[in-house]
């Protein structure tokens, strides 16, 4: 049974195909992750995923819900979140308060409740921040327990957006290059949590560069070029491709440098591999 | 001009040291001040009456009290600039009630401004004299409310005087968005039946328009229309007045006396040759005959600001000028400023000549003039002309 | 036809005043309402200087600089020391600007209402059924060489484009050398002149007072909202449009209503193109 | 620890703000001396309540509104039309007015709340102009532009009157709309405001619903400048077309910028300051408004995020408090 199943996605943005015909599914409790050059179409996958983007063709079914069409809070309700490339915190908040952000699905109430705040609310405030703390802890934030977001540095941030998707009690998570812009010591405790993610039976859908931490922790590897699928497996299937190991190379030697990082890591890969 | 609040706050700070010295001294030797109380929009939209009301009011106090006051005691002005906003006159008022304890109030450029704070002086119990023009304000007679200038009804009824004896029976209006023009063009739709006039056609525009032209076209258009009057004050009727001669309309044009200056025919400039308004004797001060009863009290206040301010004299100004000075007539009257004997002196107030004409006060008219005061002006190279 | 040649007239006016919207928004993404005040003193400067004495071809320069010279002023002064407050906080300080100028016009002019003589005559000329007033065509032909002015400006020299490139990309335009505060700096002088233009224009026909910024600014707003915000194109069509729908309903709707039915055409307008007519249409990049 | 528990909320926003505002109502009183003090404060009262109000919309959920003024206008003529000219109860009159508010702000607040920026500013400030224009020309029950007279405030044969009774009244209903306010923002409703204000995806990608949040605070926010409107329309005896104009809608926003955003009392000081700014400037007469504007522009220069957030960063950078020195909800 498989929990997101895609049909013959589409976008277009003005003529151009960012995605292409793409059908893909998801099982659950695995670590899915979607690789390819920058331009592929990873993050537009992503954005009609939960929503944010409508796309163009194709339909996208999560669980027994055909969710083609809908809003991303409604993505959200059927249990899918997700972090973001560009970060999307809410600066305006304390960390704490971002988490608790995430906790609005289970604690939402009437606008009258609200407005007087009954009792009920309170103590289930008081429960939501106990809560939203003990996620902060979860994701090693335990030292911005009393910070305000516009004062964290950008790696802290990063996790505070997977505290804040998990607060939502997702099934399934996206995480949009959780690593990019982190020091090495700090991608290697993202491996970590990742693996904690999956422990606690949620589902992960990983877009990243970093090969390292895409091979480390991926059963499962979609490669797109071109906003088409290139490849598709089992991880191990996948990293011995031919098709793939030329599509990498090759973009990074006719694109002459301009995804340093692919190429960096695609040599590692390439080198793994043979090994 | 530039800071009579500072300077009263000056005056008033003076006066607490006199108080000081007199407690010391002995009995007090200076009588309190009689205290008129003003609020006028001196800025916003409706600046241009407020301006000319504000600089006669200082002006005539100060040469009143030159002259040795009223009763043995100085005139002390204190006055507000409510801005033509309604909100503000009422506030202003209740500070004029309850912090300056003034004795009598004359104020209120616009009819707006005059309604917000009549519940105020009712319950106060304050003599209150408007410069405002609409009917309203008198109609019902409220017992603390009287009124300097004549009400759009009269000038209603005075242009259509004038549009019988030339034969006109269906007149185009064209209205303004202010308080001023939407009662007058109301005024006019309910007497017009009376004179035997038909609104062929009824036009407005908008605030800060910048072109009639439109609605204009609309007029010329319609069959039948003998002449157009236009009730309005400020820029648009300038601008109405242009279009009309721009888009070639023959009829006779009337303007309300809500353009009644100088100005006005600046603004239009040759374009406003031929329009006919009604309007006090004031801007005809020396075309009018040497035996007329108004002359000397026209001519007079006219030399007098024109000399004083170097700018040209307007009826708004007038208006003020009549509100003081029956305000200084009643407190004689009632030998001090127990303001419920105030009241009944203004309402007591007949055959006294001010620039807008006889005022006959009484219980039931508290404004007083009748049509004789308004005359019919034609703009005749470029000045006001008396029509015969 | 004279409803047409009314609103094109009208319309122009507005167009002017949106122009100046969408420069200063370009460069600073900031609605400056102070910009009906510019118009004001405009007409107004240009009043004072003929009664000193001055011909048009002297009086008219000098108040175009002069409004350019508080344009600048009023970057330098009030904007630039804000530069790092938030859009809404900028946008107050316009208000408190407009506020300030409309305050110093009253006191150093005064509260009266001024005509200026028309440029060239006062005898209506008859086109077709319609009558148009020598300063109407004064009006239109001189928005027309300054939008083709404006064009050549931004499109063909060095300045202009920088102008372009920083309201495209404020970043990528301080990566390439230009000076962004200067095009900040030169916008508001830029929009202010443009500004004063209108109120030159239009004073022989309106005539002009120390507020009659207020309800000229309201309208070239919404001209330039109408338009699409930042388009230098949509400020014209958005002004013309305007000025041409507001002729038009008070011509053969209601007049007393025709403000009203103007804004509810942009209303309908907005909620089919939620940028204007021709916005930029940008979705959210996440 | 008790106390300490005590300390911690009586600091808090909710707790220790409300008494301090309670006993700033309460202690005002003494410092004014006449009836003419107590309309100062009565006018303020009533354009904090609308300012809390708008500062809900505006600073909290980002969304600006420059046609409020609208809303406050309509509570003023429907409580004047229905109570004055149709003798219905005032209080009733005031209920049916905020009702048909209320549904008023929700059927257009749909399509106009979609736009965003500067597009949302001209949407909502021409519906302002729009109501203006209909109260400004519908003289037949509205008065025109000349105003109309308003019956006082009753309730089963108790008038409210005097300035004194206003006072406690409208002191009273600013409490109440503070703690209401209050107890808005700190609930998941007011949480999900916050978040799209700062990102509208991210807040929509943990459920909340961005176009319904926007949309019942705009509701709530013209709510509580309708009730205003009618109770200053009964207040005052007069109301003009001009309370519903755009310049008062520009001024309720600078009030709340002014103030601070996103700051409770921010609006109510913000309230304050500029309602009794022209009556302290009156005495510069002709430089009244020059002396306003530059106040304007001088505060908003020198403090950026508003009056009461400025100084409170000052405060607790000055203290060197603890990593809290936002202060959101103050």
């Amino acid at each position: 049974m498989s929990l997101l199943r895609v049909d013959r996605l589409g976008k277009k943005f003005g003529g151009v195909n960012a995605v292409d015909d793409l059908s893909f599914e998801i099982r659950p409790g695995a670590v899915y992750s979607i690789i390819g050059p920058n331009g592929a179409g990873k993050t537009t996958l992503l954005n009609m995923l939960t929503g944010v983007y409508q796309p163009s063709a194709g339909r996208i079914v999560f669980g027994e819900h055909d969710l083609t069409g809908c809003a991303p809070y409604e993505y959200a309700r059927h249990g899918i979140a997700r972090t973001f490339q560009n970060l999307q915190v809410f600066f305006n908040m304390s960390a704490l308060e971002n988490v608790m952000v995430g906790r609005y699905m289970q604690e939402r109430c009437g606008l009258v409740s609200a407005l007087l705040r009954s009792r009920r609310l309170a103590r289930a405030e008081h429960a939501c921040r106990e809560e939203a703390a003990e996620l902060m802890r979860y994701v090693g934030l335990q030292n911005y327990l009393y910070a305000s977001a516009d004062a964290m540095p950008y790696g802290a941030l990063k996790r505070l957006e997977i505290a804040r998707a998990l607060a939502t009690r997702p099934k399934l998570m996206l995480l949009d290059e959780p690593a990019a812009g982190l020091n090495p010591t700090e991608a290697l405790e993202l491996d970590d949590l990742i693996g904690r993610l999956t422990g606690r039976g949620v589902t992960v859908v990983l877009v990243e560069h970093n090969m390292r931490l895409v091979m480390g922790v991926s059963d499962h590897i979609l490669v797109l070029d071109y906003g088409r699928k290139l490849a598709e497996g089992p991880a191990l299937t996948v990293r011995n491709d031919p098709k793939v190991i030329e599509a990498y190379l090759g973009s990074a030697v006719s694109h002459d440098g301009t995804f340093g990082e692919t190429i960096a890591d695609a040599v590692a890969v390439a080198v793994e591999m043979h090994r | 001009m530039k800071s009579t609040q500072a300077r009263n706050g000056f005056k008033r700070g003076m006066a607490a040291v006199a108080a000081t010295f007199a407690l010391v001294t002995g009995p007090a030797l200076a009588q309190e001040p009689i205290k008129i109380g003003s609020f006028l929009s001196v800025t916003g939209p409706a600046a241009f009456l407020g301006d000319p009301e504000q600089k006669t009011l200082e002006l005539y106090v100060e040469k009143i009290n030159a002259g040795g006051g009223v009763l043995g005691r100085k005139l002390q002005l204190v006055a507000y600039d409510s801005a033509g906003d309604p909100e503000k006159a009422r506030t202003f008022t209740k500070r004029l009630i309850e912090q300056d304890k003034v004795d009598v109030i004359v104020g209120g450029s616009t009819t707006g401004e005059t309604m917000a704070v009549v519940p105020l002086v009712e319950t106060a119990q304050i003599p209150f004299i408007s410069l405002a023009g609409a009917v309203v304000i008198i109609e019902p007679v409220k017992k603390w409310v009287f009124k300097m200038p004549h009400t759009d009804r009269m000038a209603c009824e005075k242009i259509f005087i004038d549009m019988q004896s030339r034969k006109f029976s269906k007149v185009a209006l064209i209205s303004g968005p202010g308080g001023f023009d939407k009662s007058m063009r109301a005024q006019c739709i309910g007497v017009a039946k009376k004179y035997g006039m038909d609104i062929v056609a009824d036009e407005t525009y908008g605030k800060g328009d910048t072109d009639m032209t439109a609605q204009l076209t609309k007029i010329k258009n319609t069959a039948g229309v003998q002449a157009v009057l236009n009730a309005g004050f400020g820029q648009g009727p300038a601008i109405v007045t242009k279009n009309y001669r721009q888009i070639g309309i023959s009829v006779p044009l009337y303007q309300s006396h809500g353009v009644a200056s100088k100005e006005f025919i600046k603004l239009a400039g040759a374009a406003a040759e031929g329009v006919r308004l009604p309007a006090a004797a004031l801007l005809v001060a020396d075309d009018l005959p040497a035996n007329d009863p108004q002359r000397s009290v026209v001519v007079n206040y006219k030399n007098e600001y024109e000399s004083h301010f170097k700018s040209e004299v307007s009826t708004f100004g007038g208006h003020a000028y009549d509100g003081l000075m029956i305000a200084v007539e009643a407190i004689k009257k009632a030998g001090g400023t127990d303001k419920a004997k105030v009241r009944d002196a203004i309402e007591g107030i007949h055959g006294f000549m001010g620039t807008a004409g006889v005022f006959n006060m009484s219980a039931t008219d508290h404004m007083g003039l009748d049509l004789t005061a308004f005359r019919m002006l034609e703009v005749k190279d470029g000045n006001w002309t008396l029509v015969k | 036809m004279q409803y047409l040649l009314t609103g094109l007239t009208v319309g122009a006016i507005y167009a002017l005043v949106a122009l100046g919207f969408s420069i200063i928004f370009n460069a600073s993404h900031v609605i400056n309402f102070a910009q009906g005040e510019f118009v004001m003193i405009g007409g107004m400067a240009t009043v004072s200087f003929t009664a000193m004495g001055l011909p048009y071809l002297l009086a008219i320069p000098l108040a175009i600089v002069a409004a350019a010279l508080i344009g600048l002023a009023l970057e330098k002064f009030a904007v630039e020391p804000a530069r790092n407050a938030s859009v809404i906080t900028l946008i107050i300080i316009t208000i408190g600007a407009s506020i300030f100028l409309r305050g110093l016009a009253m006191v150093i002019w005064d509260k009266r209402f001024h005509a200026l003589k028309p440029f060239t005559g006062d005898t209506p000329i008859a086109i077709a059924g319609a009558t148009i007033l020598p300063q109407s065509l004064w009006v239109l032909g001189v928005t027309l060489v300054i939008v083709l002015t404006l064009s050549w400006f931004f499109g063909r020299t060095l300045l202009g484009k920088a102008m372009l490139a920083t309201s495209h990309n404020r970043l990528a335009a301080q990566l390439v050398g230009i000076n962004v505060r200067m095009v900040l700096f030169l916008s508001f002088g830029l929009s202010a002149a443009l500004g004063a233009v209108a109120g030159i224009l239009i004073a022989p026909i309106t005539t002009t007072s120390y507020d009659v910024g207020v309800m000229l600014g309201l309208k070239g707003f919404a001209a330039a909202i109408l338009g699409g915000l930042g388009s230098g194109v949509g400020a014209v069509v958005g002004g013309l449009a305007l000025g041409i729908v507001e002729t038009m309903s008070a011509g053969y709707l209601s007049s007393a209503y025709k403000d009203a039915i103007a804004f509810v055409i942009i209303l309908v307008v907005l909620f089919f193109m939620p940028s204007g007519l021709f916005g930029k249409r940008g979705g959210d990049r996440v | 620890m008790i106390s300490g528990t005590m300390l911690a909320r009586l600091a808090s926003p909710r707790t220790g703000g409300l008494l301090g505002l309670a006993a700033v109502i309460a202690l005002l009183p003494l410092a004014l001396t006449n009836t003419y003090f107590y309309d100062i404060a009565v006018l303020v009262g009533l354009n904090a309540i609308v300012c809390i109000g708008l500062n809900l919309l505006i600073g909290y959920a980002g969304q600006i509104s420059l046609g409020h003024a609208g809303f406050f206008g309509l509570g003023a003529y429907g409580s004047a039309i229905l109570a004055s000219r149709y003798g219905w109860p005032p209080l009733a009159a005031m209920l049916a007015t905020t009702v048909a508010v209320a549904a008023l702000a929700f059927v257009v607040g749909r399509p106009i709340l979609r736009l965003k920026g500067h597009y949302l500013a001209m949407a909502t400030l021409g519906l302002g102009i729009i109501i203006y224009m209909v109260i400004a020309t519908e003289d037949k029950y509205t008065g025109g532009p000349d105003g109309i007279a308003v019956v006082p405030f009753s309730i089963g044969g108790f008038v409210l009157q005097g300035e004194r009774v206003w006072y406690w009244v409208v002191g009273a209903l600013l409490l109440l709309a503070a703690w209401l306010a209050l107890n808005l923002i700190e609930s998941p409703a007011g949480r999900a405001l916050r978040a799209l204000h700062s990102s509208e995806v991210g807040a929509e990608v943990v459920g909340i619903n961005a176009a319904e949040h926007k949309l019942m605070v705009f509701v709530i926010s013209a709510v509580f400048a309708c009730v205003a409107g009618s109770l200053g329309a009964h207040y005052s005896g007069f109301i003009t077309p001009g309370k519903a104009a755009f310049l008062h809608s520009i001024e309720l926003v600078t009030m709340v910028v002014f103030g601070g955003m996103a700051s409770t009392f921010g609006a109510v000081v913000g309230a304050a300051v500029l309602t009794t700014l022209p009556q302290l400037l009156a005495a510069f007469e002709d430089y009244e408004m020059m002396v306003f504007g530059a106040v304007m522009m001088g505060t908003m220069i020198f403090l950026p995020r508003g009056v009461v957030p400025s100084l409170a960063r000052l405060l607790a950078t000055r203290r060197d408090a603890t990593a809290d020195g936002e202060g959101n909800g103050v």
